[in-house]
């Protein structure tokens, strides 16, 4: 079992930091040319997940179990429990940002009656 | 938004408790397993959107205080952080209960073990505060991005219902 | 606390300046009583000179508006204020773009 | 019991009870919830000036959250910190004090200023949620720990610009904040998730004992310096400052103004306390260099064309934030070679981080003024303010000295700083001594141009019921009119007792990283 995992190609191993990449790039991109308000609110998700999802990759260790000593059985390696606790933090906090972030485009929608970006620029120069 | 089907109402009525309670498990186990206080207050919350969704708006509201949420979470914060300045003898945020006996502060054997409910002192007792904080929290933001939909529907001509 | 503070080529210190200032005000004061004194509050010497014309009753019919001010310079500089003005679009997807791309160009200059 | 040793702690401890205590504070009506906005934010200050003087008592002071003792870094021998550990050198101690004063007279001023609002229990928790991520940015010595409270500042902030939620203007300008903010801090987490693969740790201090200047570090401190500059307001990515600072009642915008000031003072934590030394070439120290020259010029350019009193002045702040980021970053420039340290380098930090005092204190100062205007007079346009200083003698008097001491007239406080900045960017690069001049001289010109149109000229009838503002926004206004005239008056003490030694401890890395991990390395 273990002489398996250790031909494994490299490669398979940085699978998850290239999820992380694409992820990342995919919310960029609906940030940066989506034109519908709930659109970029759904580009700025992918961005959190992306960086919650980076943090719970570097927290892993080959063969790890999960972090908890009363359920984590007869193991030699556990993952890292503290990547998740900053997940888990991070997740919250992407929770507020999201919730907030959606109150405001239905605030903006009420106020101008468009989700459009474009139109809503009565700020500016 | 309209009440769905007597099916749909009716299974929700019975599983937004099996919800709740499992929250409530979720919160309570938050120092021996995974989860804790956000997610079993998490959890609980969608009590409150799940009744919204089979039942509409109209009939949830009409017996939903958004006072006593907010109350939960005003609640759940003072106890939080006043668990905070609590162990301020030692230092800010201190697990004083632990190892103490007692409710919270049972003492752990050393060694593998199945785990021990009330052994964690002060982190139980955060967890049942943010689990307070999160259900309060959560819950008035469904009440009021749900009022929010409201306040242009009435703008508008007649609420619509997905299902009717 | 009173002394001096060194900027490295010379140095700065307040008192100094306060009391040059009040002997250039005592000197002003001076200068000021040496001035006519047969000016008479409430004649037609008190009313406001405006071209020779009736002054307005209401005020704002005689100020200059704060976007009149400083008409020849961004006239002056209208190409450049054209520019900057087009790039504060408002439009929110612009300026996280502006963002990123200062990340990039960043990143460029780091990495190489 | 000595509670010094605790005050780290209780800095950002009472706001956050402040902000959780709120909702009960406003079940006993209007008075209650005066006293305890007021009350709160003055033990903010006086916890500030106290933890400053334990930290020029003691050093850098450390606090380790939860730990059996309050200096329990290493626990059981470790080499590596755990729990949440609070990092408190001279540097941090002197912005928790500019931004608790800050604070505090926005306090003062927004008493009667949101009277005619509803919803103010929330009002007053989301000021002191922001004033408790602004202090725990401040006092931090933990990188995750930092964007938890920079998310806490961010989402406070947003919720309190668009706090007048009946303007359409309020609410997108939040917005805009909240997405290119939103989209900045995730730029800092995926930076700590870079640091915490590499080393295991998202201590400062560890962090920086075990920086060796690869790739993965590289790439972290461009997300860091472009997602923490985006957050100061510096040019190209200023842009939600002026929307932002305008929109915000004005009380918050003084806040805000104090808020920026904290990602500034993270900006400098990275490069000089985080790098340091390992910051190889020399571009970061000339990007923000470059960023901050930029800021002046663009800043003070656009604020020139503005209309809008407000807007004008928000303009001015990213000039301003140019200036500290002109002064620190010479200072970085010069960090590895010590000749040019003591030639120029440390003439230039003291001048940027007494800049930093300064400018928070002037410019809340003048957007409190601004503020005054519009609860007066109902309008922030200058096109049709005019002829006020007639009846609002005592907020015209403070709006000169704060606009004095912005456009560096002598012998206000800004003149000081400006000066320090100067003489040694001159030694550098004349350019960039030249480039500050002309910024002064234009920020001179559009406060002449706010003065004559909103203060001074023939009085309109439409002004003709207009009284002055009431006593406790006048005194929200002379806090901060205190602060100038002491800064101006005693700038030898002021940068002998609180820059100097702000100065020296972003320099001395080495001090910075032995108060976590012990003195032998």
């Amino acid at each position: 079992m273990r002489k398996q995992e250790a031909r494994r190609p490299a490669m398979t191993g940085n699978m998850p930091f290239l999820v992380v990449g694409i992820l990342f790039f995919l919310g960029l991109y609906a940030i940066l040319f989506e034109r519908n308000l709930i659109k970029i609110a759904i580009g700025i998700t992918l961005l959190e997940a992306s960086a919650n999802l980076l943090l719970i990759v570097l927290g892993y260790r080959t063969g790890g179990s999960i972090p908890v000593f009363t359920l984590a059985g007869d193991v030699q390696t556990m993952t890292l429990p503290t990547p998740q606790a900053l997940t888990l933090t991070a997740i919250v906090i992407g929770l507020a940002t999201s919730a907030l972030l959606l109150s405001l485009i239905m605030m903006l929608y009420k106020h101008y009656g468009t989700l459009d970006v474009r139109e809503i620029r009565r700020l500016r120069g | 938004m309209q009440p769905l089907s007597v099916i749909v109402r009716t299974i929700c009525d019975i599983f937004a408790w099996f919800l709740a309670i499992f929250g409530a498990y979720v919160i309570i186990h938050g120092h021996l397993s995974p989860g804790g206080g956000f997610q079993g207050g998490a959890v609980v919350a969608t009590f409150l959107a799940l009744l919204l969704v089979a039942h509409g708006g109209k009939k949830l509201l009409a017996f939903v205080k958004p006072g006593i949420y907010s109350w939960l979470e005003t609640t759940g914060l003072l106890v939080f952080i006043g668990t905070g300045f609590a162990g301020l003898t030692t230092v800010f945020l201190y697990n004083f209960l632990s190892g103490r006996g007692g409710l919270f502060g049972a003492v752990v054997p050393t060694g593998p073990n199945p785990g021990i409910l009330n052994s964690s002192g002060t982190i139980a007792l955060m967890n049942l505060a943010v689990g307070l904080e999160v259900i309060g929290g959560l819950s008035l933001i469904v009440i009021y991005m749900f009022k929010g939909i409201r306040l242009y529907e009435e703008a508008g001509s007649e609420e619509t219902g997905h299902d009717r | 606390m009173w002394s001096k503070v060194y900027t490295g080529f010379g140095y700065w210190d307040v008192y100094t300046w306060l009391i040059f200032f009040a002997i250039a005000a005592g000197l002003v004061l001076w200068l000021r009583s040496l001035g006519r004194k047969d000016y008479k509050e409430g004649t037609d010497q008190d009313e406001i000179f405006y071209g020779g014309n009736v002054v307005p009753e209401e005020g704002s019919e005689i100020q200059v508006p704060a976007s009149s001010a400083y008409w020849g310079f961004t006239e002056a500089l209208k190409g450049y204020y054209e520019v900057l003005v087009e790039m504060h679009s408002g439009d929110a997807r612009e300026y996280v773009g502006y963002m990123v791309l200062t990340a990039s160009v960043l990143a460029v200059l780091v990495l190489l | 019991m000595n509670w010094n040793i605790h005050l780290p702690a209780l800095i950002i401890a009472v706001p956050l009870l402040g902000a959780f205590a709120a909702p009960l504070a406003g079940l006993g009506g209007k008075v209650t919830r005066n006293i305890w906005f007021v009350a709160v934010s003055i033990a903010t200050v006086a916890l500030s000036i106290m933890l400053w003087q334990h930290v020029q008592a003691e050093g850098v002071v450390v606090y380790v959250l939860g730990g059996e003792s309050w200096n329990l870094t290493l626990p059981s021998g470790l080499s590596w910190p755990i729990r949440i550990i609070l990092e408190v050198d001279a540097f941090s101690a002197f912005m928790a004090i500019v931004g608790s004063i800050a604070a505090m007279a926005g306090a003062f001023f927004s008493l009667r200023f949101m009277e005619r609002f509803s919803g103010l229990d929330k009002f007053v928790s989301l000021y002191f949620l922001l004033m408790a991520g602004m202090l725990g940015m401040e006092l931090t010595g933990d990188l995750f720990n930092f964007f938890v409270f920079l998310e806490i500042a961010s989402v406070a902030s947003f919720g309190l610009v668009a706090f007048w939620r009946d303007r359409p203007e309020a609410v997108e300008a939040g917005f805009k904040y909240m997405i290119v903010s939103t989209v900045a801090a995730m730029l800092v987490l995926i930076a700590v998730g870079f640091f915490y693969g590499r080393y295991n740790a998202v201590n400062m201090a560890a962090v920086a004992r075990m920086m060796h200047f690869g790739y993965p570090e590289k790439i972290a401190l461009v997300f860091l310096v472009t997602a923490l500059a985006m957050k100061c307001g510096a040019v190209p990515m200023h842009m939600w400052t002026p929307d932002a600072y305008t929109e915000a009642p004005a009380g918050v915008t003084c806040l805000l103004v104090a808020v920026s000031q904290a990602s500034l003072y993270g900006l400098f934590r990275v490069c000089f306390s985080l790098y340091g030394a390992s910051l190889g070439s020399s571009v970061v120290p000339w990007t923000i260099i470059v960023l901050g020259v930029l800021s002046m010029f663009i800043g003070v350019t656009m604020a020139v064309i503005q209309k809008e009193i407000k807007r004008l002045m928000a303009y001015h702040s990213v000039s301003q934030i140019g200036y500290i980021l002109l002064g620190l970053g010479v200072g970085l420039l010069a960090l590895k070679d010590p000749q040019a340290m003591a030639d120029y380098g440390f003439t230039a930090m003291k001048g940027g981080i007494y800049h930093l005092f300064n400018y928070t204190m002037y410019k809340g100062l003048l957007f409190l003024t601004a503020g005054a205007l519009f609860y007066a007079a109902g309008s922030r346009n200058l096109n049709d303010l005019g002829g006020l200083a007639r009846v609002m003698p005592h907020t015209a008097f403070m709006f000169v000295i704060a606009a004095a001491a912005i456009a560096g007239l002598p012998p206000f406080n800004g003149f000081v700083s400006k000066l320090l900045i100067y003489e040694s960017t001159f030694a550098v690069y004349p350019v960039l001594a030249i480039a500050a001049l002309v910024t002064s001289v234009l920020t001179l010109a559009s406060f002449v141009k706010v003065f004559q149109t909103a203060f001074l000229g023939p009085a309109k009838s439409v002004f003709a019921n207009v009284r002055e503002v009431p006593a406790t926004m006048l005194v929200g206004m002379s806090i901060l009119t205190v602060v100038v005239i002491g800064l101006t008056l005693l700038p030898t003490w002021s940068l002998a007792n609180l820059v100097e030694p702000a100065a020296k401890a972003l320099v001395d890395q080495a001090g910075y990283i032995s108060a976590v991990m012990g003195g032998g390395l």
